[in-house]
């Protein structure tokens, strides 16, 4: 519990242990605005990498005194130990993967609806039929479940008829690159790629170049990299899309959390509308200073 | 001069226990690291009551968020006392999971509640069934490894990659929820401490204790990893004893999983145990445990447990900016095992 | 070179190991250092090869103070040391072992197997061993191993050879060969230290004579001069028997008894029987296949045909847990690869055996242990400090009488013994004997294998001659003598036609 | 008659090796393993041209995608050989990569640039210089398990930690710029085919094939893992076999590292090399290397690279459910593995 009223506020942000790119460009802005907001709070910032770590951080965090927590897992099932975080009269803002409990405010972008966008994106580029492979990984839960319900939601609803195949990858470029190499040498065609994150969008595109094929035409991408936003013009035969879930969000995660203890009024969600980046619109969204 | 001598007599006792007992030098780490973190929650010496309330709930959350990997790390360092190593406990933990909440889940498809059976007595048969399922899956590895003569580290890994993926395979979109009621067995407030999970996992702890000094199964457990063939020779069972220390193991990790999924009430099939081999791993190694096995004891593991629990609790409180943290845990743990007696080289 | 060690002194904890002690040894002369279990003699020559570090005194070579901080360093000033217990490289091949630390090579600096596989086939031709440099040292036999290793210390140009109990696990023939080769050395001006507890070896092979009693020296001088009964009586400090034991007695029933026997080459056809109240004697020379039989027997080898009764009931031994529970005990050889486990104490290593018999719902029976342990360490008069020190602070004749005592303790009804008196001192050797005939008197059946014909002439009442996995001939009362033993051994046939019973 | 002869002469032959040669036995289970490849690849006699060029590209893929890991296994199995285990090799990756990368980068904070070199030169050096920093990681994991006299699980699983920490902390937010050409040091291509990586690891191997049975060094780090006692008692120098072949490994990883910058042109700082100690380690074990030290080979080393990376490419041609993917490589794992001449127990 809180000892003596302070000057500042005590602020915790719990986010996922660095396992790739996106994952630690947010880690990055949450503290840089942590930083910038240092002369009103004080902050804490804890990285897990399953529930049971981050119901143990947040422990911590009750220890230190945090009046107000960011909650960014990558997985589900944070819904207890909120609970009774909020219980204990902690005011919790919750980004990305939702926490389904009374009383969290919530930053996010949008899982599912990436899933849809992305859906759209490649029947726009190559039509109701062809060949689509797509890349979901096992190993991220529930973020690469919604993103991939998303988009075969909406391919039925849009009624197409793809010729789907399924394989399992990593959201790194090392495992983009190798499984997509297998999977040009078992199809001979192939007609899109749905990738759910630029890391992997990066290998798959380097394997493509590899393997010489000229067949594929869409790649799409998650997540918002000025690595491959760069490289989305230098492939005028394949579309390069990504759906933008921008990291920088959580800065309005980490504002939100000060509003409250300020109280401001807030709205509870904050859902911010996925982007679609490709080689028509990249431009906009280059940033020389971004980390990621 | 007596007092010389008490001072002499206090010198020599500290010297013997810590190039004898090396248990005593890990206790020391211990205790300088447990000095550190003191120091870090902001000593007060005006408002000393409510500094130690701070300090005992410190404790408690420590202790409670360390209950799981401390059972595992127990199983953990059985095996490698044997001259074995299991990587599938965190597969183990996510297959024992959703085994237990399929049991007893309050939705359509939960299995219990399907067969007309509800409230505690559904929970004590999920627990029963959990426990043995978890014995079992332990007790797998341990006939590949013995029967079929392939070595453990390769056993482990193949279990753990095929547990966790056919569970995710079978959970797959499914949400088990799990009853209220259930959260009691890692959340019932003594006062108003909840530290159920610390009491099982000292409980379990005494037992194994008394298990590996005072049983025939715990001694032989050393006799074979030590030199196998001495005590093949000497009667030992060697394929049983081996055998056995992995389906203990499996009833450690079921131990874990219930403790888990009744505090957090779900359990994530991804995520949920992963890394915690090596974790348990780490704290039997820091605990004194040989990785060539017929070295290790109980209370070694648990202040091995107590050590990384107490340094990233440390890390927590101190607030180190997140990038460099786990550089800074790399460094305690170097330093911590630096503090213990020098391993005998050669 | 002269090798001069003044007044060390060393401690272990409370026990004294060596007190201001002086030795020895010089080119050309093979100087012995006796004395009985735990006396002190391989901790004195630890010093010297650098292996411990001394509490107090000073090493001098041909006058010159040195310090030995590490074992390379006392190999690289000339002195070679065959330890107590082998120190080989499993996962390496015989020729590879002899040149660890000091590996030939070629020109371009690039290991020359070749030379090394040769060089080791010349030493092994001249010493008339049969075996392929080729072979891992891990599928040797410990005996293999043991001459393996005193051929590579005769190979290193050492001017001093420290050899601490290097013969064993050797037959006489080994024996016999070993010594000629030292014998050349010897005139090549290379001086030899030898540590062994036949005094037979001493008294046929030594120039000179050092007895440790206690840590401290107690007589010195020249073997030509003394008997082994005044050797004998300055280690121990009384009295040895050296009488005979053969005995009187009706044998019982029969307890053990197998039928054609067969696994591949190890052994073929074999059948005999052991009865209640019989010491039963096996042996032969290197590679003659009895190990395997009796660890097939005991359930740690294989068997691929044949059968075995026990007290008249055909059985089958599926491992060594069931051959403990059927009342079948087995002494292996070798104690440091098969006998010791070094992770545990004294106490454990004497207690591992019974624990399964005597506990109690799987707690073991702490009183019950002790008790008899303590018994055995009176009756075996083990030398140690405290029961819950390592294994490793015994020394080594006192280990095997650890290992001894947890089969004793089990009080098996058939109890096969592999070589029970390896390393152990004349003294400590009749108590075993002692103990040997008290079990038979008990009605136990025991069987003793070993490569010393004295030892079986001396205790066994019937013995089994092998010879390369068969059994050559069996030998009894009269008929059993060193000479005719030996001719079966080679593979001469039997004079009388006593076939395997 | 005859003909029957020659057929058992075959079988003596085949068992012979099977029950005397490890390595056999891994490559018998490697040539099934690639059968069932083949198979999966569709075989189609009408167009055998064009199926086989399919084949050759397969198999270029599949060796160019583990040449990086083939590296780093070799270093591993040596390691394991000398009865330690390295887990750094995944962080000790990254932090070559962007050592290696902020040498080479064309940005404004380049540190080759701005000192005024460019070009051949400019790469020359810091491919050289990446070597030495990968030696010098490696080294310091062997001066603290030798001199430090910590266990070397405890050791690496530190400077895991700590290596890829440290970098993420000085390179967030930067993204160096690789120069073209330096890219072609992976992607140099030989006819139409990118076989590079290939080729250095193949060379790589050769000259430690030639280390590990032909050097007084490769030698002692039998002796060394075997029975570290005695090889201390030989006069082997058994700390310092130990410092160097971690030393040596973490050259190998620095290799690893060019061929990964030069073949992707950039690095993720997060995620690079992670679980690569894992992989390395199952392909020594796989091939033949026991854990406990004292028994391996650099042939067999490369056999269980191969026998992992076809396992996954063969998933992937067949086009496993996603989530069931790791359940079958468990299967195969230790399908792959009973195969293989059995473990003598006991
Ligand atoms: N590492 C050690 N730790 C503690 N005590 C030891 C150690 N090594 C030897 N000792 C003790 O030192 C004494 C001398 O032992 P040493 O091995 O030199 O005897 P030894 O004369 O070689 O006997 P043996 O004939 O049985 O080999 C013994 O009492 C032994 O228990
Ligand atoms: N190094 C070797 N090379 C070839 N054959 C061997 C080797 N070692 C043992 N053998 C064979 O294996 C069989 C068993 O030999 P082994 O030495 O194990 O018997 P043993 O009973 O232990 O002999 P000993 O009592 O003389 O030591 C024999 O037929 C022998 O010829
Ligand atoms: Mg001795
Ligand atoms: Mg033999």
């Amino acid at each position: 519990g809180s000892v003596s009223a302070q000057d500042k506020y005590k602020i915790g942000v719990l986010a996922p242990a660095v396992t790739h790119g996106w994952v630690a460009a947010v880690a990055y802005h949450a503290e840089a605005r942590c930083e910038e907001l240092s002369d009103q709070i004080e902050y804490r910032i804890q990285t897990s990498s399953n529930a049971a770590e981050m119901t143990s951080q947040l422990d911590d965090l009750k220890t230190w005194g945090a009046e107000a927590i960011v909650a960014f897992p990558q997985w589900t099932g944070m819904e207890v130990p909120i609970r009774m975080a909020i219980e204990d009269g902690i005011e919790v803002v919750n980004f990305d993967i939702k926490i389904d409990v009374d009383g969290v405010y919530r930053v996010a972008g949008d899982n599912y609806d990436m899933g849809v966008e992305g859906a759209h994106y490649i029947t726009d580029k190559i039509g109701k039929e062809g060949t689509v492979v797509i890349l979901e990984v096992p190993t991220a839960g529930s973020v690469s479940e919604l993103r991939k319900a998303g988009f075969l939601d909406t391919l039925e609803e849009i009624g197409a008829d793809f010729d789907l195949h399924t394989y399992a990858t990593k959201f790194t470029r090392e495992a983009g690159l190798s499984d997509m190499s297998d999977i040009l040498i078992r199809h001979d065609q192939i007609d899109a790629v749905y990738s759910m994150d630029d890391e992997t969008s990066i290998g798959v595109v380097k394997a493509i170049e590899e393997a010489g094929r000229e067949d594929i035409k869409v790649v799409t991408g998650g997540g918002g990299m000025q690595e491959y936003f760069e490289m989305m013009p230098e492939y005028q035969n394949i579309w390069l899309e990504s759906a933008l879930y921008s990291p920088a969000m959580v800065k309005d995660a980490v504002d939100m959390a000060l509003d409250i203890l300020k109280g401001k009024d807030v709205p509870q969600e904050k859902i911010i509308p996925t982007t679609i980046v490709d080689r028509t619109n990249y431009e906009k969204f280059l940033d020389p200073d971004s980390p990621y | 001069m007596q007092d010389k001598d008490r001072e002499k007599g206090f010198k020599d006792w500290f010297l013997d226990n810590w190039t004898n007992k090396p248990i005593f030098s890990t206790g020391i780490a211990l205790v300088v690291m447990i000095i550190l973190q003191t120091w870090s929650l902001g000593f007060d010496y005006d408002s000393l009551g409510s500094w130690f309330l701070t300090w005992i709930n410190n404790w408690i959350n420590i202790l409670r968020n360390n209950a799981g990997v401390g059972l595992i790390a127990l199983g953990m360092s059985f095996v490698i006392m044997s001259a074995g190593i299991d990587l599938s406990v965190g597969s183990t933990l996510v297959a024992v999971g959703a085994s237990l909440m399929m049991l007893i889940d309050r939705g359509p498809n939960g299995i219990l509640i399907n067969l007309g059976i509800e409230g505690i007595p559904a929970i004590f048969i999920a627990v029963i069934l959990s426990l043995a399922i978890g014995y079992f899956l332990g007790n797998l590895n341990g006939l590949l490894i013995t029967r079929g003569g392939i070595p453990p580290f390769v056993v482990t890994l193949a279990t753990m990659k095929f547990y966790r993926s056919v569970t995710q395979h079978f959970m797959q979109g499914y949400n088990p929820r799990v009853p209220m009621q259930f959260l009691g067995i890692s959340n019932f407030q003594i006062g108003s401490f909840r530290v159920m999970p610390v009491i099982y996992w000292l409980l379990i702890a005494g037992v194994l204790y008394f298990v590996s000094k005072r049983t025939t199964f715990g001694r032989q457990i050393i006799a074979v990893g030590s030199n196998e063939r001495s005590a093949n020779l000497s009667g030992v069972n060697v394929k049983k004893v081996k055998r056995r220390v992995y389906a203990i193991t499996g009833l450690l990790v079921s131990f874990a999983a219930i403790i888990q999924v009744s505090r957090i009430g779900s359990m994530d099939y991804a995520n949920a145990g992963s890394g915690y081999e090596m974790e348990a791993i780490a704290a039997a190694v820091v605990g004194g445990t040989s990785m060539s096995g017929g070295r290790g004891t109980v209370i070694g593991t648990i202040l091995g447990v107590l050590i990384i629990a107490v340094m990233n609790n440390l890390l927590n409180l101190l607030g180190v900016p997140p990038f460099l943290r786990e550089a800074f845990k790399g460094l305690i743990l170097i330093g911590a095992v630096l503090m213990q007696k020098k391993q005998k080289s050669v | 070179m002269k090798i001069e060690m003044k007044n060390i002194s060393r401690a272990f904890g409370a026990i004294q190991a060596l007190k201001d002690v002086d030795f020895s040894v010089q080119g050309g002369e093979v100087c012995a250092l006796i004395g009985e279990n735990g006396a002190g003699k391989s901790t004195l020559m630890n010093i010297l090869g650098g292996v411990l570090p001394a509490d107090q005194g000073e090493i001098l070579i041909d006058g010159e103070k040195v310090e030995f901080n590490s074992p390379a360093e006392s190999l690289n000033s000339g002195i070679a040391f065959i330890h107590q217990e082998l120190n080989l490289i499993n996962d390496l091949p015989i020729y590879e072992n002899m040149f660890i630390g000091r590996e030939l090579k070629n020109k371009r600096g690039f290991l020359d197997l070749e030379k090394m596989e040769s060089k080791t086939r010349e030493v092994f031709e001249k010493m008339q061993i049969k075996l392929d440099p080729k072979t891992m040292v891990r599928d040797l036999d410990t005996s293999y191993k043991q001459i393996v290793e005193i051929s590579r210390a005769i190979m290193m140009d050492a001017s001093i050879i420290i050899m601490d109990e290097p013969t064993t696990s050797l037959t006489d023939q080994e024996i016999e060969r070993v010594f000629s080769m030292m014998e050349t050395l010897k005139k090549h001006d290379v001086g030899i230290v030898f540590i062994s507890h036949k005094l037979s070896e001493v008294m046929e092979f030594c120039d000179r004579y050092t007895v440790l009693r206690n840590g401290e020296t107690v007589a010195e001088g020249l073997v030509e001069e003394v008997t082994v009964d005044q050797l004998a009586y300055s280690m121990v400090g009384h009295e040895v028997r050296t009488e005979s034991l053969q005995r009187e007695t009706e044998f019982g029933e029969e307890v053990l008894r197998v039928e054609n026997l067969t696994f591949e080459n190890n052994f073929k056809d074999i059948s005999f029987s052991a009865h209640k109240g019989e010491i039963l004697g096996v042996t032969g020379l290197l590679g003659d296949g009895r190990r395997e039989l009796f660890e097939a027997i005991f359930g740690s080898g294989q068997i691929e045909s044949g059968e075995i009764y026990l007290k008249g009931e055909k059985i089958r031994v599926r491992n060594t847990t069931d051959a403990l529970q059927k009342g079948i005990g087995y002494l292996p050889r070798d104690r440091k690869e098969n006998g010791i486990i070094k992770d545990m104490n004294i106490f454990e290593n004497a207690s591992i055996v019974t624990w399964p018999i005597f506990d109690n719902w799987g707690v073991i029976d702490l009183e019950r242990q002790e008790k008899e342990f303590e018994q055995q360490v009176k009756d075996l008069q083990i030398k140690m400090d405290q029961k819950n020190d390592p294994i490793n602070s015994l020394s080594g004749g006192n280990q095997q009488k650890i290992v001894l005592a947890k089969w004793l303790i089990a009080s098996p009804e058939l109890f096969i013994l592999d070589n029970p008196t390896q390393g152990v001192d004349v003294g400590a050797k009749e108590d075993i004997y002692d103990i040997i005939l008290e079990l038979a008197a008990e009605d136990i059946a025991v069987i003793i294998l070993s490569s010393e014909a004295k030892e079986i002439i001396r205790i066994c009442d019937r013995s089994l001659v092998m010879y390369h996995g068969i059994i050559q001939g069996e030998l009894k009362g009269d008929s059993m003598t060193e000479h005719e033993i030996m001719r079966l051994a080679t593979g001469a046939q039997t004079n009388s036609r006593q076939e395997g019973s």
